[in-house]
């Protein structure tokens, strides 16, 4: 009897596995590369985590696309067709990044696919873009030294954010400071973040010795040790931290930072890894007065903003998510939201949602995002944007205190620490070595 | 009576004779700067305020620095630093007579900020006062911003700058501020002095009020040989004698942090420890109770913020302790009840059924409160002990400790010396035995668990004042916490406490030498060798009984 | 002599368990050992046996020094071990307990190409029959009640082949019967090795005792003497008086 | 009766694996993408199996097999790596000339050859193994204290790991590879290749572990889990037998992270954390553990419900698996394959309960 049922259930087990294989590559069947374009609809992948310890960061970015599909919906859709996200969990876990992008591409068949936030995630997905001819919008800011032909990347290249912060913390108006505190929690970002400023801080003069450079695993919790070094390196004053700590790690930070009798006037930080959306439900006693380096804020004054930030907050209370009308806008959220649009206007301008002529359509492509007019590069996948430096206030905003003039354009490749080195897919293959 | 109000009575007193002229156009530029026509005249106005030194002006000056100006029927006012208990301030007038106001009958006029229109002045104009702010800040009512203009004099020589900078010290009450501006004061002189003897003397003043820059300064004169070989070397051997009692100072802060990870530890593996030794579980939800206390302590601060309307109090802390051991206890009873009873002396399948109960646990937090939350620090608990001046320990990690201790001691009063403890004692030592002793041991289990999984939300608590409140926050502690248990013998009050403290203390003292990381490869490879000698850990049980 | 024993004492937490000056055993000598509980008697085995380590004194067995060994080199050297609470594998089956008991090179590679041969086999039956497992050889051990399970181990015991066995409290928990016969199997196992059995009842004692018993008090030696001396002593009497042990009876 | 229906059981998963899914492939009836996700949990199910030999056959609960496995990946990515970069004339993999390191590190030289590949990835987890097993058997270290000691050497391992100055890429791991002995990753005939190959060492190690597990060695492993101290006095030397099988079971692991890796394409630290490795245990205790059979099919379903559920329930998957950890552990302890068991025992328990009331 016992052995009759195991072989019942194993039959019954294989069938269902077999089952769930082909319903998996169900698009694989019908085959053709428009087949769900000729349906009257265009799917879209979204790959952000919505579970796991990325997925507090990645939730908003997963909104931020839907609204803006929602909106280009209900004007009509792109092409005369609807788009239809399709929407997986790679629930922070980067192999099954790798895996959910093979599945978007070869068995869903989507004609881009907007997320990941973390470098790593990134990296895992870029060969299976690159092998099977897809596209990625990816909005966040990054550490540059790179330049696939498979990824639109609108968030900021290291010279669209951390160099103007650094110039800005040296200049008079800045507070003019000397000593630098290069603190970051130790993952490729922060890295080659924290190459690119000390090169460029020591280009500037600034003496070796007053240069330091720390580096914290992922969920650190305990600052003691280190916020005592960064008080005595910060007893002569004219010190500051420029820091790239990720996530968690941020709140026993600033609290330690503030315990131990520091504060923004006498040590001001300069975050590259925070924003609004990290901030909105943090107790932000100890943060007000450090300052944050971005392309957005939501505090932008323009109206397309201010319409921008009051649909996003109608989007969320009417979808019944977390937060709802409590939720706020940040850099990344801004970018999620443009990617979607740009790669509309491509299609459009195009005419054809093929990847290869979309790719072409986005070089220079303008659009009035919610952070004003951006611009493409010419030249590469980048965007041009403006850069802003803003204080915390006690409500979790910033206070823009600092703007660049117009639109910086994006160097995937820092001359400061690669100047042989240029991004090009108009005149060459991706990265050349300059003449 | 109000010390900022004197502060900047005096400061316009003492400045008068240096800056007499312009008052005209003070008027004017003030004006342009409550009313502008554009932002560009508003950030000249600034300039121009700036480049006059009126004092007059400098209260103004100081409310923008401070971003606390407002407008009261069109005119600027600014506010005491401390709200009174009903969250209202204290109003100052500021231009051109800095007076408090009061109302009609005299008394000092109250109004919450919902009353005043701020004044938003951008920080690029505001920095245009980076230059005097120095000068105005030595009589701000903030200690802190007076320390930072102390340190901001010591390179300025002018006679005038030196007798401002006597007479901010005068009025000086706070230490640490007296401290820097002492420091400036004989910076300063030292530069000026022209004999051995005087330059001597200055040393000695600097090194005796050894303010955090002191080391710096005096390396930085040696440095320059300023005056002579011998005052040069003078000053280096203070310096380090200075750096050398900063280290000894160092070393207590490392034992004191060790000591504030190590009860942190104990508090998270205390819980642990008991349900372990008692049922023979492997929690590893037991974090996730964890989160359960923080998350508590969270919603009782919302609670008490928005629905009782209870602003600014340190009250809600205070509530949240007990709360949250309710709390997770209670949660912990439940899950004894479904899942545990289940799994009575199976601790590896126990291991694997927690893992997934917190599992569930964590994705319901993060359904339920989505995002990084992080409780507000009570203001009891804010800032730190000045042990001395080179030595803070944060009030927040001694109330850990403190309460690691009480916990501690509650603990071992609760095991032994209550009819329950003996009867939790004697159920580890031999279920079977105990339950033919008439000691119901499935209710003794499930009081066990809520006692167990109550300390874990108690420990959450504590951690929100170190810490943010994250869904998955447990799992950062947890194989910490259970290397604790592990190494200091299983069930075993003192083992956990001593294994406790002794990993809390080894992982700061390693941090001190390598990078955290291997700091922590360290401490597992010294248990791991500790475990060869002692396999049981620190209190094994001994004798027949013990074995198999 | 076979087994020498010299100054051994060990102590848990500050209490004496053992504290023995001498003993000694002969080649092919069946002992028993009584003593109230608390004596010491299981806590001498397991030093033996090097389940306990002691605090000191010396062990020699063969002519070697085993005091300190590890209980692998202990059983390697021939000493077999047979506990109180039966120890045997509950999730194999009889036949795979015999198995692996019996005597053969026991090193990693031996096992996983072991191939059984009929000498084995045969031998295994042998001793199956003699402990009457034979109908239950298929049978996982834990399902067995606890008498068999008390053959069995005495059964992987003698399968072992060892120089001495050590019987902890073999008569523990069987019928009348069953105590007889297994009082019977330990005579004729005494033929061709050496045993020290523990006992408290004192009528199997009586049974197997044809040569010396050794009474050990609060790990001490009270007295080493044929049975019928030992019954007969005074000390013996008095340790044994006042304690509310069903066995003493027939003292 | 029990071994013509095993047969049965292997000729349904060959038929199934072997020649249903590649003969789907190949006729267009799925994507290459369901051929190369199952290539991935077959490795997965040799880790299993390791896992399975220690755990369920010796009742020895190690955390560190996942450490096992991301030694073999980072191995045979390392090597990939390298031939990436010699092919594309550059000296240093990418990311170590971002961070500033001008020679290869010394450890990275032995990977340029494929054969000395393989066999460091076989060597090293293995030498890794023999040491931390010596040192905990030796100690006789075991139950909880076994699981927690290795779960915290994982955690350090993975800790190191992430830090960068190790040179094996930090978090981000090392990705972006092309080709495998000259052929191209991304060709649909070598991941076709590759998953048969891991269909086949699967198979193998099945066999393998099959025979270990009815050997007189397999039955000392049992009685080991069963009363260790017995098997000490029976003169067996148990920490050899431990050790061996700690080492067969790391090298289960490795093989499995070897062939894992030029499926997923990166190999990131990701795959060693807490949760990573208490995970790999779950596969076997859902499968049904002390079972050869049961840990593959346990990886096999976990990870199929994992991607399934992602996709399907991205905001609800936690608690389906959740609550099926929970509920396994539970109601069936001997998991899948024991679940027929389960129930017919309950069933009969509930008819004797009202047998009796009657």
């Amino acid at each position: 009897m016992r052995n009759a049922f195991l072989h019942q259930l194993s039959i019954l087990l294989l069938g269902a596995t077999a089952l769930f294989s082909s319903c998996n590559s169900g698009a694989g069947k019908t085959g053709g590369s428009d087949s769900s374009a000729t349906k009257g609809t265009v799917k879209i992948g979204v790959l952000h985590s919505l579970s796991g310890t990325m997925a507090i960061s990645e939730v908003s970015l997963k909104d931020a696309v839907q609204m803006a599909v929602d909106e280009i919906n209900a004007k009509g859709g792109v092409l005369g067709k609807q788009i239809e996200p399709v929407i997986v969990d790679p629930a922070s876990d980067w192999d099954l990044f790798a895996e959910k992008a093979k599945e978007l591409l070869i068995d869903k068949k989507v004609s881009a696919v907007f997320g990941c936030w973390t470098s790593v995630s990134r990296k895992s997905v870029l060969p299976v873009f690159e092998q099977n001819n897809g596209l990625l919008f990816y909005p966040v800011q990054y550490e540059g030294e790179e330049c696939s032909n498979s990824v639109i990347y609108t968030g900021a290249t290291p010279n669209q954010q951390l160099i103007p912060a650094a110039e800005y913390l040296m200049s008079e108006k800045g507070g003019g400071y000397k000593k630098f505190y290069l603190l970051g929690t130790d993952y490729v970002f922060p890295r080659t973040a924290n190459k690119i400023l000390k090169a460029y801080l020591l280009s500037k003069g600034i003496p070796k010795e007053n240069i330091i450079e720390e580096y914290t695993p992922f969920h650190h919790q305990d600052y003691q040790t280190i916020i005592s070094k960064v008080k005595r390196f910060a007893a002569d004053g004219k010190a500051c931290i420029l820091s790239t700590i990720n996530g968690d790690s941020n709140v026993p930070f600033y609290k330690e930072f503030a315990n131990q009798g520091l504060s923004s006037a006498t040590c001001p930080i300069m975050a590259f890894s925070v924003a609004e959306d990290e901030l909105r439900s943090m107790d932000t006693e100890f943060l007000v007065g450090h300052l944050a380096a971005w392309n957005y804020f939501q505090s932008n004054d323009l109206p397309e903003n201010k319409k921008f930030v009051a649909d996003f907050k109608a989007f969320c209370a009417k979808k019944g998510l977390p937060g709802g009308d409590k939720r706020v806008t940040d850099d990344p959220i801004c970018w999620a939201y443009t990617g979607v649009y740009l790669w509309a206007k491509a299609a459009e301008k195009a005419g054809s949602f093929d990847v290869s002529k979309v790719r072409n359509a986005l070089y220079s492509l303008g659009f009035d995002s919610p952070d004003g007019p951006v611009k493409m590069d010419p030249r590469n996948h980048h965007l041009a944007k403006p850069v802003v430096i803003g204080e915390i206030k006690p409500d979790g905003q910033f206070d823009i205190i600092w703007k660049s003039g117009g639109l910086v354009d994006p160097q995937p490749w820092s001359p400061l620490t690669s100047p042989d080195k240029d991004c090009d897919w108009v005149n060459h293959n991706g990265t050349y070595a300059k003449k | 009576m109000n010390t900022s109000l004197l502060r900047m009575l005096m400061c316009c007193l003492l400045l008068l004779p240096l800056f007499s002229a312009g008052q005209d156009s003070a008027s004017i530029y003030t004006a342009q700067l409550l009313q502008p026509t554009a932002d560009s005249v508003r950030t000249q106005a600034i300039g121009r305020l700036a480049i006059l030194r009126i004092p007059a002006t400098f209260p103004l000056l100081m409310a923008i620095n401070d971003k606390k100006l407002y407008l009261l029927d069109e005119k600027a006012v600014t506010i005491d630093s401390n709200p009174s208990s009903e969250g209202t301030y204290r109003l100052y007038s500021l231009y051109p007579n800095n007076t408090l106001l009061t109302n009609s009958s005299g008394q000092p006029l109250l109004l919450p900020l919902s009353a005043l229109k701020t004044v938003d002045i951008p920080r690029a104009d505001r920095l245009q006062l980076a230059g005097i702010a120095p000068l105005f800040n030595l009589f701000n009512s903030d200690p802190q911003k007076r320390s930072l203009a102390y340190s901001q004099l010591k390179h300025t020589s002018d006679s005038a700058t030196l007798s401002i900078l006597k007479a901010a010290l005068a009025k000086e009450s706070n230490a640490d501020a007296l401290r820097t501006g002492k420091d400036a004061l004989y910076a300063i002189q030292l530069y000026k002095a022209s004999t051995t003897v005087s330059a001597k003397a200055n040393i000695d003043s600097i090194a005796d009020n050894w303010s955090d820059n002191a080391p710096v300064l005096l390396r930085d004169y040696a440095r320059s040989g300023f005056l002579n070989q011998e005052t040069a070397q003078y000053a280096a051997a203070k310096a380090a004698g200075l750096e050398k009692r900063y280290d000894n100072l160092q070393r207590v802060q490392h034992f004191f942090s060790g000591l504030s990870l190590g009860s942190i530890l104990v508090l998270i593996a205390l819980g642990l420890a008991i349900v372990y030794g008692l049922a023979g579980i492997i929690n590893m939800a037991h974090g996730e109770f964890m989160m359960i206390g923080a998350y508590t302590t969270y919603c009782t601060q919302i609670v008490f913020t928005k629905a009782l309307g209870i602003p600014q109090t340190d009250l809600f802390f205070f509530f949240a302790l007990p709360c949250s051991f309710l709390v997770a206890g209670a949660l912990g009873w439940v899950l004894e009840r479904l899942v545990i009873r289940h799994l009575y002396a199976k601790p590896l399948e126990s291991l694997l059924a927690t893992w997934g109960v917190s599992l569930i646990l964590i994705q319901t937090a993060r359904l339920l409160f989505g995002d990084l939350t992080a409780v507000k620090t009570p203001q009891l608990l804010a800032g730190g002990w000045q042990v001395s001046p080179h030595l803070t320990l944060p009030y927040n990690r001694l109330f850990i400790i403190a309460l690691s201790m009480l916990v501690v001691l509650f603990t071992y009063l609760m095991l032994y010396r209550t009819r329950l403890g003996l009867q939790i004692r004697s159920v580890t030592q031999n279920r079977q035995m105990s339950a033919c002793l008439g000691i119901e041991t499935r209710r003794v289990a499930s009081i066990t668990f809520f006692i167990g999984s109550g300390l874990a939300g108690l420990a959450g608590c504590a951690i929100t004042l170190i810490g943010n409140v994250v869904p998955d926050m447990g799992q950062t502690y947890i194989v910490d916490s259970f290397l604790v248990v592990v190494t200091g013998g299983v069930g075993k009050l003192a083992g956990t406490i001593l294994s406790g403290l002794g990993i809390g203390f080894f992982t700061k003292i390693s941090e001190s030498f390598f990078q955290a990381v291997y700091g922590k490869v360290f401490i597992l490879v010294f248990i791991m060798l500790f475990m060869q000698y002692k396999p049981k850990g620190l209190f094994p049980d001994k004798g027949r009984i013990a074995e198999d | 002599m076979l087994l020498n024993v010299n100054n051994l004492s060990v102590s848990f937490g500050g209490v004496h368990a053992l504290d023995l000056d001498h003993f000694s055993l002969r080649d092919k000598e069946l002992r028993v050992i009584i003593g109230p509980n608390g004596a010491g008697k299981s806590t001498f085995l397991d030093i033996i046996c090097g389940k306990t380590k002691a605090d000191k004194g010396e062990i020699t067995f063969n002519g070697k020094s085993i005091f300190g060994k590890s209980e692998v080199k202990i059983a390697e050297a021939g000493i077999g071990r047979k506990f109180q609470k039966p120890s045997v594998f509950p999730g194999l089956t009889v036949y795979d307990n015999l198995l692996l008991a019996a005597k053969m090179k026991k090193d990693i590679f031996t096992s996983l190409f072991f191939k059984s041969t009929p000498a084995l086999e045969e031998k295994i039956h042998h001793v199956a029959v003699k402990l009457s497992l034979t109908n239950v050889m298929y049978k996982p051990a834990g399902d067995l009640s606890h008498g068999q399970k008390q053959w069995l181990e005495i059964a992987i015991v003698v399968l072992q082949d060892p120089t001495l066995m050590l019987i902890d409290e073999p008569a523990a928990g069987m019928s009348d019967e069953e105590t007889e016969s297994t009082g019977a199997l330990l005579l004729e196992l005494s033929k061709s090795h050496s045993i020290i059995v523990i006992e408290h009842d004192m009528k199997f004692v009586e049974q197997i005792a044809n040569e010396l018993v050794t009474v050990l008090v609060r790990g001490k030696r009270l007295m080493e003497g044929t049975f019928a001396e030992v019954k007969n002593d005074q000390r013996v009497i008095d340790c044994y008086l006042g304690r509310t042990n069903a066995q003493l009876e027939t003292l | 009766m029990k071994t013509k229906n095993n047969t049965l059981l292997y000729i349904l998963f060959i038929t199934f694996f072997a020649i249903l899914l590649p003969a789907g492939y190949l006729t267009g009836f799925l994507s290459v993408n369901t051929i190369s996700v199952w290539g991935r949990y077959f490795c997965f199910a040799i880790a299993a199996l390791g896992i399975d030999l220690i755990w369920g056959y010796t009742g020895i609960l190690s955390m560190c097999q996942a450490f096992f496995f991301c030694l073999g990946s980072y191995g045979i990515a390392m090597h990939l790596l390298l031939k990436k970069t010699v092919a594309s004339g550059a000296t240093l993999p990418d990311f170590m000339a971002w961070n500033k390191i001008e020679t290869l590190p010394f450890f990275w030289q032995p990977f340029h050859s494929f054969g000395w590949s393989v066999a460091l990835c076989l060597l090293i987890p293995a030498a890794f193994a023999f040491i931390i097993g010596l040192v905990l058997f030796r100690s006789r270290i075991k139950g909880v204290y076994m699981a927690i000691i290795t779960q915290a050497l994982t955690l350090a391992m993975w800790l190191i790991f992430l830090r960068n100055e190790t040179n094996l890429g930090g978090t981000n791991g090392l990705t972006d590879f092309n080709s495998i002995l000259g052929y191209p990753l991304s060709s649909s005939s070598v991941k076709l290749a590759l998953y048969l190959v891991s269909l086949a060492v699967l198979c193998t190690a099945y066999f393998c572990c099959y025979r270990i597990t009815h050997s007189k060695f397999g039955k000392v492993l049992q009685a080991i889990r069963d009363s260790e101290s017995r098997v000490s006095y029976t003169a067996y030397k148990v920490v050899d037998y431990k050790l061996a099988v700690f080492v067969v079971a790391a090298l289960l692991a490795a093989v499995g992270g070897m062939l894992y890796l030029p499926q997923t394409g990166i190999i990131t630290p990701g795959r060693m954390d807490v949760k990573a490795s208490v995970e790999m245990v779950m596969w076997v205790a859902l499968g049904g553990r002390g079972n050869l059979k049961g840990a593959v099919i346990g990886a096999l379903l976990v990870n199929f419900l994992y991607s399934i559920c992602t996709s399907l329930f991205p905001d609800s998957w936690l608690f389906i698996l959740g609550f099926l950890f929970v509920i396994t552990v539970l109601y069936f302890d001997k998991g899948f394959m024991g679940l027929g068991d389960t129930i017919r025992q309950k069933f009969s328990a509930a008819r004797l309960k009202t047998s009796q009331t009657h």
